[in-house]
């Protein structure tokens, strides 16, 4: 097998948009990496007691002692790893803040920058005492501003606010939001991303290079030739059911990619093969499979528009359907290949009711007990992406799965590297998967 | 009489019954029925015997019809609901830490609830939702509902008028926009969940009774999930539990609570084991005891004998199937009844 | 032509795809909106495709006299019947008090639920039939299977009251759901994302193309 | 018009619920009549929703004003266009001369989802549940804040088993679906007690979705019972 024109050519443009996010993150370096976490801003007023009415004192009868120090050490700073429009304001707390103290709130203040100076402060947002930052989400990117955090003592007798008495802070900034080309948080994730596509990569191209890889048998797709042949001899139909996901659902993928096999297979044998879809993405995708199947093995003209059909979308619509066909017509052998949720054992008992011979295969281990029960054979999860290449015996897709075998060493190898070290009370080699920051 | 004259006078029987039942209720002269401990008692000596006869025959070699499973079924089920027994529920742990980080948040809290589901599956998650709507409006905590499904937001709005009946709530005199909005639906799945994660109103700029975002002083300041104190999804399937982790809790560290069907809930306990997610109701069963913490009995209590009833003649089937099984000698496969 | 644009078309959305999780930046910050916006109404698109094969089928049926013919009628005109208010009713067609939610309400919501509820009857006369304790893997799973069933009803534990506290039935099954099933669930994940991240490689990278049909 | 519905919506619950009898004429109508509905309902949702909702009201904004009468409306997001173009060509099928059209908006949708998909399941799926199962086995290492001294602080036997449950759990269950090696010796004795742990998940799953199925029955039969025939107190 050699890569034809259109993979190389994806290949290339792939490279090439790797190559520009690499040269774009290098190219804006300066970046910060410690994308220390914010804690979340409350704009609105959160856990003070209820005012019910408001009976402001003029400002010169406010005890002189009610007035809390200003807070300090004003830093503001452009949200990293963003897509600009957030910027970052942190301080030391007022030295009269603490329990009891005389601190409740702080108010943001904002001033767009002109010629460099603070222009006119307004209010943005507050936050409960104790906090010591907040995250300025509706900064225009570009535009430069100035930050005042002011703290903010009340007295509230009986739900009626009496004094606001407020001390401001100095301003700090001018500051921009920008946005940036990397997210460094997320370079394990990278990292790893390309680690283990370089795996698979790497097999297929050894596998394509000719170099022969053991895979074991997989007791369910062993038995897809004999289930077909089954049907064949019995003179009687073939369902195959791809789930009742949608396109955008990779197991409905996976399904509709071992439809091909198995369309080829009934094809050969010129066995009727009917395949009702709950989704049109799917019909649609699944036709131009089915159609491709009868045309490789050279029997165009058995194929029929309506073998692949729409039902509905409904879940239990689409059950409904398929269980009516199924008691009415009892094909001799019925798949079940894709995402499927509670239908799953209306169909596979009913299957099962009329001594049809049922292979399942899906990723929803909800609905894995239900087949493992009711079905002769079972693809359990992994088993199920595995199967489209197991089946074509195409190399480059046998060299995909020698390359997950090796992501899941390293998976195995890490964990019990991990268990071992943080065992010891080491913890750094976990947090190299950690995913939040 | 032909099989199919029976079969039609049964239909005609259930038919006549049940009209002369339904006179009866709108009529007011057929009221609610219950059964005393007694006659409770005897039919689950009845059940008990009818069942041991089922073992019997099923040694004897022959499988029942599946209508006679059927049968059980539906009694097990039905007659629970005229018996007066109460169950001691006990709390477990994940729905604890549920209810305790929700216990924890203080008033004006923001809470996001995300209602995923659809009627099919109300049963389990309605009462879920009843109950937690209720348990924030109570505590003052802030409610900002949307849906992912389509149906969910009317099934919030149900929700929220059981809530609302509430003597303690509507002492409070909550306010629609300032202690609680219902942002609707909108279609695209894990999408949405993204990009709420930058900008909610870029993608709920109008409520589901048609009032701008920036309207509602409830969610007016409110940007993405960084001004969200708390959230709980209540879900059914896809898109649900598994992408609001994936997406709002590992990408945007959402604080996140989970109510599944019984069926999404073992999924979630790797989730629950790793930290992605502060608490787990699963199912009915999840309902009832989360209803036991916030002291109100809603329909999960309700329903919870009903559903002992059934686990128990689930299992009395698969013991009978399996006694039969090892009684014929294990492999020989047994005759389908009919 | 007819292969290469679909393969470039994958291989490039793909690969899109999977860089904007690292990038921030616009257009890449915006790239998710406008695909998940484009799914959407692709997604309303291709249902006209799936509804007019609905209707197509069920006129064939209607038109050979086939068997059941009756019931094909019913089926476009119930299709009809909902649609017609749902377009007619224009922007507010779903509001409390239209005939599109009356419908939904009382014709659509009971027979989904319904269909939903007979699955407990399907489970339980599977249970009797079809869940043997034929060899020691099956074994383990009816024995986890009673474990959860009784320890997460009340019932559990009125037969377990003797034991101990922390070792009654919900205990227990708490104990399985925590632990065992948990770790067993986690390798089904981490299996599964394998699987998933190859497949998706091999579909983006245009090694897995059966999905798009032949020439 | 109410004893109507609630009588209509009686019938087809007992109308599906009669399939369990058998298949008849009464099943058959109700099934018609879901499949017709359901398929309609969809229809009409996703049209508004998404083709109205999202694409004509993206492309063409309805005027709108703030409180002081502003107008506030948006500007159109003429990116839109694409998703109608790509829906387009999918109704494209229809034509058979140029069907093949329709591939390109396929190839959007299963590129889209690969993409999103690889990197979804990779960081949650995947390197989460692995840092979820790296723990400290027997203990704690915490520092003890006034004497900047580190101690071991063991967990309690529970916490331990379960530990170790997990941890054996996921490792045998991993090494069942490798697909590079046959399952012989070390490595298949290995496999099979991954087999057992899956297993022991299935049994769970069963038993919950025994429970979730239970519940859905309980619905209708207060439905029943309660809402049409008023029987329940």
């Amino acid at each position: 097998m050699k890569f034809d024109l259109g993979t190389a050519r994806q290949l290339r443009i792939l490279l090439l948009l790797l190559a520009m996010a690499l040269a774009t993150v290098v190219s804006t370096g300066a970046v910060s990496a410690q994308g220390e976490p914010v804690d979340r801003v409350d704009p609105d007023v959160t856990g003070e007691p209820m005012i019910d009415s408001v009976a402001m004192l003029p400002a010169d009868s406010i005890p002189d002692e009610a007035y809390p120090a200003p807070p300090t050490d004003i830093a503001v700073k452009d949200t990293p790893n963003d897509d600009g429009g957030s910027i970052d304001i942190s301080w030391s707390l007022s030295i009269d803040d603490y329990e009891g103290g005389k601190v409740d709130r702080y108010v943001i203040m904002r001033a767009p920058a002109v010629n460099g100076q603070p222009g006119e402060f307004v209010e943005i947002g507050d936050v409960t005492g104790r906090a010591n930052k907040v995250r300025d989400g509706n900064a225009t990117e570009g535009e430069a501003f100035f930050y005042k955090v002011v703290a903010v003592n009340r007295e509230i007798r009986d739900g009626v606010l009496m004094w606001e008495a407020t001390t401001e802070s100095e301003a700090a900034g001018p500051v921009a939001s920008s946005a940036q080309w990397f997210d460094w948080r997320r370079l394990n994730v990278f990292v790893g991303v390309i680690l283990l596509c370089a795996f698979i990569l790497y097999f297929i191209n050894q596998a394509q290079k000719g170099k022969d890889l053991f895979i074991r048998k997989i007791a369910g797709l062993e038995a897809v030739d004999e289930a077909v042949g089954r049907a064949t001899e019995m003179g009687k139909s073939i369902f195959y059911i791809p789930g009742t996901q949608d396109m955008n659902n990779v197991q409905t993928i996976a399904g509709v990619t071992i439809l091909g096999r198995v369309a080829e297979l009934a094809a050969t044998y010129d066995t009727w093969l009917e395949v009702p879809v709950s989704r049109s993405l799917v019909m649609v995708t699944a036709k131009e499979i089915v159609k491709e199947a009868y045309s490789k093995v050279g029997r165009p003209d058995s194929f029929h528009e309506d073998q692949v059909h729409y039902l509905t979308d409904d879940q239990f619509g689409y059950a409904a359907g398929i269980d009516g066909m199924v008691v009415r017509e009892k094909p001799a052998t019925i798949f079940f290949m894709g995402a499927f949720y509670a239908e799953s054992l209306i169909l596979a008992e009913t299957g099962n009711s009329i001594g049809a011979i049922q292979i399942a295969g899906t990723a929803m281990p909800s609905q894995l007990p239900f087949f493992v029960a009711a079905c002769d054979y079972t693809l359990i999860g992994e088993e199920l992406f595995a199967a489209s290449a197991y089946l074509s015996r195409e190399p480059k897709l046998l060299g995909s799965l020698k390359g997950q075998d090796i992501g899941k060493a390293v998976v195995l190898v890490s964990i019990i590297v991990g268990v071992i070290l943080e065992s010891l009370g080491i913890w750094e080699f976990s947090k190299l998967f950690r995913v939040i920051d | 009489m032909s099989t199919r004259t029976w079969e039609l006078l049964v239909v005609a029987a259930v038919l006549i019954v049940s009209t002369i039942v339904y006179l009866g209720k709108v009529g007011g002269w057929i009221g609610g029925v219950s059964f005393s401990p007694a006659v409770s008692i005897i039919v689950i000596i009845l059940i008990f015997l009818s069942l041991v006869w089922i073992l019997v025959r099923t040694l004897r070699g022959s499988l029942v019809d599946r209508r006679i499973v059927f049968l059980f079924v539906g009694l097990a089920v039905v007659l629970p609901f005229f018996m007066s027994i109460t169950q001691k529920i006990k709390i477990s742990p994940e729905v604890q830490q549920l209810y305790d980080a929700l216990e924890a948040l203080p008033p004006g809290s923001k809470v996001l609830v995300s209602f995923d589901y659809d009627p099919p599956s109300a049963p389990e998650l309605q009462p879920m939702a009843e109950s937690f709507l209720r348990y924030c409006l109570r505590s003052d905590l802030k409610v900002i509902i949307i849906g992912l499904w389509p149906q969910g937001p009317q099934q919030a709005d149900l929700a929220l008028q059981i809530a609302l009946e509430d003597p303690e709530i509507q002492s409070k005199s909550p306010q629609y926009g300032v202690d609680y909005v219902n942002l609707g639906f909108q279609a695209g799945n894990e999408f949405v969940i993204q990009r709420m994660g930058a900008n909610i109103e870029s993608m709920f700029p109008r409520d589901y009774f048609g009032a701008a975002y920036r309207d509602l002083p409830l969610v007016r300041n409110v940007k993405n999930f960084s001004n969200i104190d708390y959230s709980f999804n209540l879900s059914a399937g896809y898109p649900g539990t598994q992408e609001w982790v994936q997406v709002a809790v590992d990408r945007y560290g959402l604080r996140l609570g989970g109510g599944n069907t019984a069926v999404q809930a073992p999924m979630m306990y790797p989730y629950l084991n790793a930290g992605q997610l502060v608490g787990l109701l699963g199912g009915m069963n999840g309902a009832a005891e989360f209803e036991l913490l916030t002291g109100v009995t809603g329909k999960g209590t309700k329903f919870m004998l009903s559903q002992s009833f059934a686990h128990m003649i689930v299992i009395a089937f698969v013991i009978i199937g399996n006694a039969a099984f090892f009684a014929s000698g294990r492999r020989k496969p047994l005759e389908q009844g009919k | 032509m007819r292969r290469e644009i679909p393969l470039l078309i994958t291989g490039i959305v793909g690969a899109v795809f999977v860089l904007q999780y690292f990038i921030p930046h616009w257009p890449f910050s915006k790239m998710n909106a406008w695909f998940s916006d484009w799914f959407s109404i692709v997604a309303a698109f291709a249902i006209w495709l799936g509804a007019l094969n609905l209707m197509k089928i069920s006129l064939q049926k209607i038109a050979g006299r086939k068997e059941d013919w009756g019931y094909a009628i019913v089926i476009i005109v119930s299709f009809l019947v909902i649609v017609i208010p749902g377009f007619g009713g224009g922007q507010g067609y779903r509001e409390a008090g239209t005939f599109f939610s009356w419908l939904y309400e009382w014709v659509y919501t009971p027979l989904s639920s319904t269909m939903f509820a007979i699955l407990a009857f399907f489970v339980a006369s599977a249970s009797y039939r079809a869940f043997r304790a034929r060899n020691l893997e099956a074994t383990l799973l009816l024995v986890a299977a009673f474990f959860v069933m009784l320890g997460r009803v009340p019932v559990g534990d009125l037969l377990t009251g003797f034991m101990p506290t922390g070792w009654q039935l919900s205990d227990l099954a708490g104990w399985v759901m925590n632990f065992p099933q948990a770790a067993g669930q986690r390798a089904i994940m981490i299996g599964i994302a394998l699987g998933l991240v190859s497949t998706s490689l091999r579909i983006i990278l245009g090694i897995e193309r059966s999905h798009l049909g032949g020439e | 018009m109410e004893h109507l519905a609630v009588w209509i919506a009686a019938l087809l619950t007992l109308g599906i619920i009669s399939f369990l009898y058998k298949d008849n004429a009464w099943y058959k109508l109700s099934e018609a009549i879901f499949v017709g509905i359901s398929a309609g309902y969809w229809f009409v949702v996703l049209f508004w929703d998404n083709v109205h909702g999202k694409f004509w009201t993206g492309v063409f904004p309805p005027e709108q004003y703030d409180a002081a009468g502003n107008v506030i409306t948006e500007a159109p997001d003429y990116m839109l266009w694409v998703g109608a173009a790509l829906g387009i060509l999918m109704l494209m099928r229809l034509i058979p001369k140029i069907g093949w059209i329709s591939r390109w908006p396929l190839a959007f949708i299963v590129g889209s989802t690969s993409g999103l998909y690889l990197i979804n399941y990779f960081s949650s799926n995947m390197m989460r549940q692995v840092q979820g199962t790296i723990m400290p086995l027997f203990g704690m290492w915490p520092t003890d804040p006034t004497t900047g001294e580190t101690v071991f602080q063991a967990l309690p036997t529970y916490d331990i088993v379960g530990n170790v449950v997990i941890l054996v759990g996921v490792f045998s269950g991993l090494v069942y679906f490798f697909f590079s090696k046959e399952h012989r010796g070390v490595f298949g004795a290995t496999a099979k007690v991954g087999i057992f742990f899956l297993m022991v998940t299935f049994g769970a799953s069963f038993g919950y979705t025994v429970m979730s199925r239970m519940s859905l029955l309980i619905g209708r039969v207060d439905f029943l019972f309660g809402t049409w025939l008023g029987l329940i107190k």
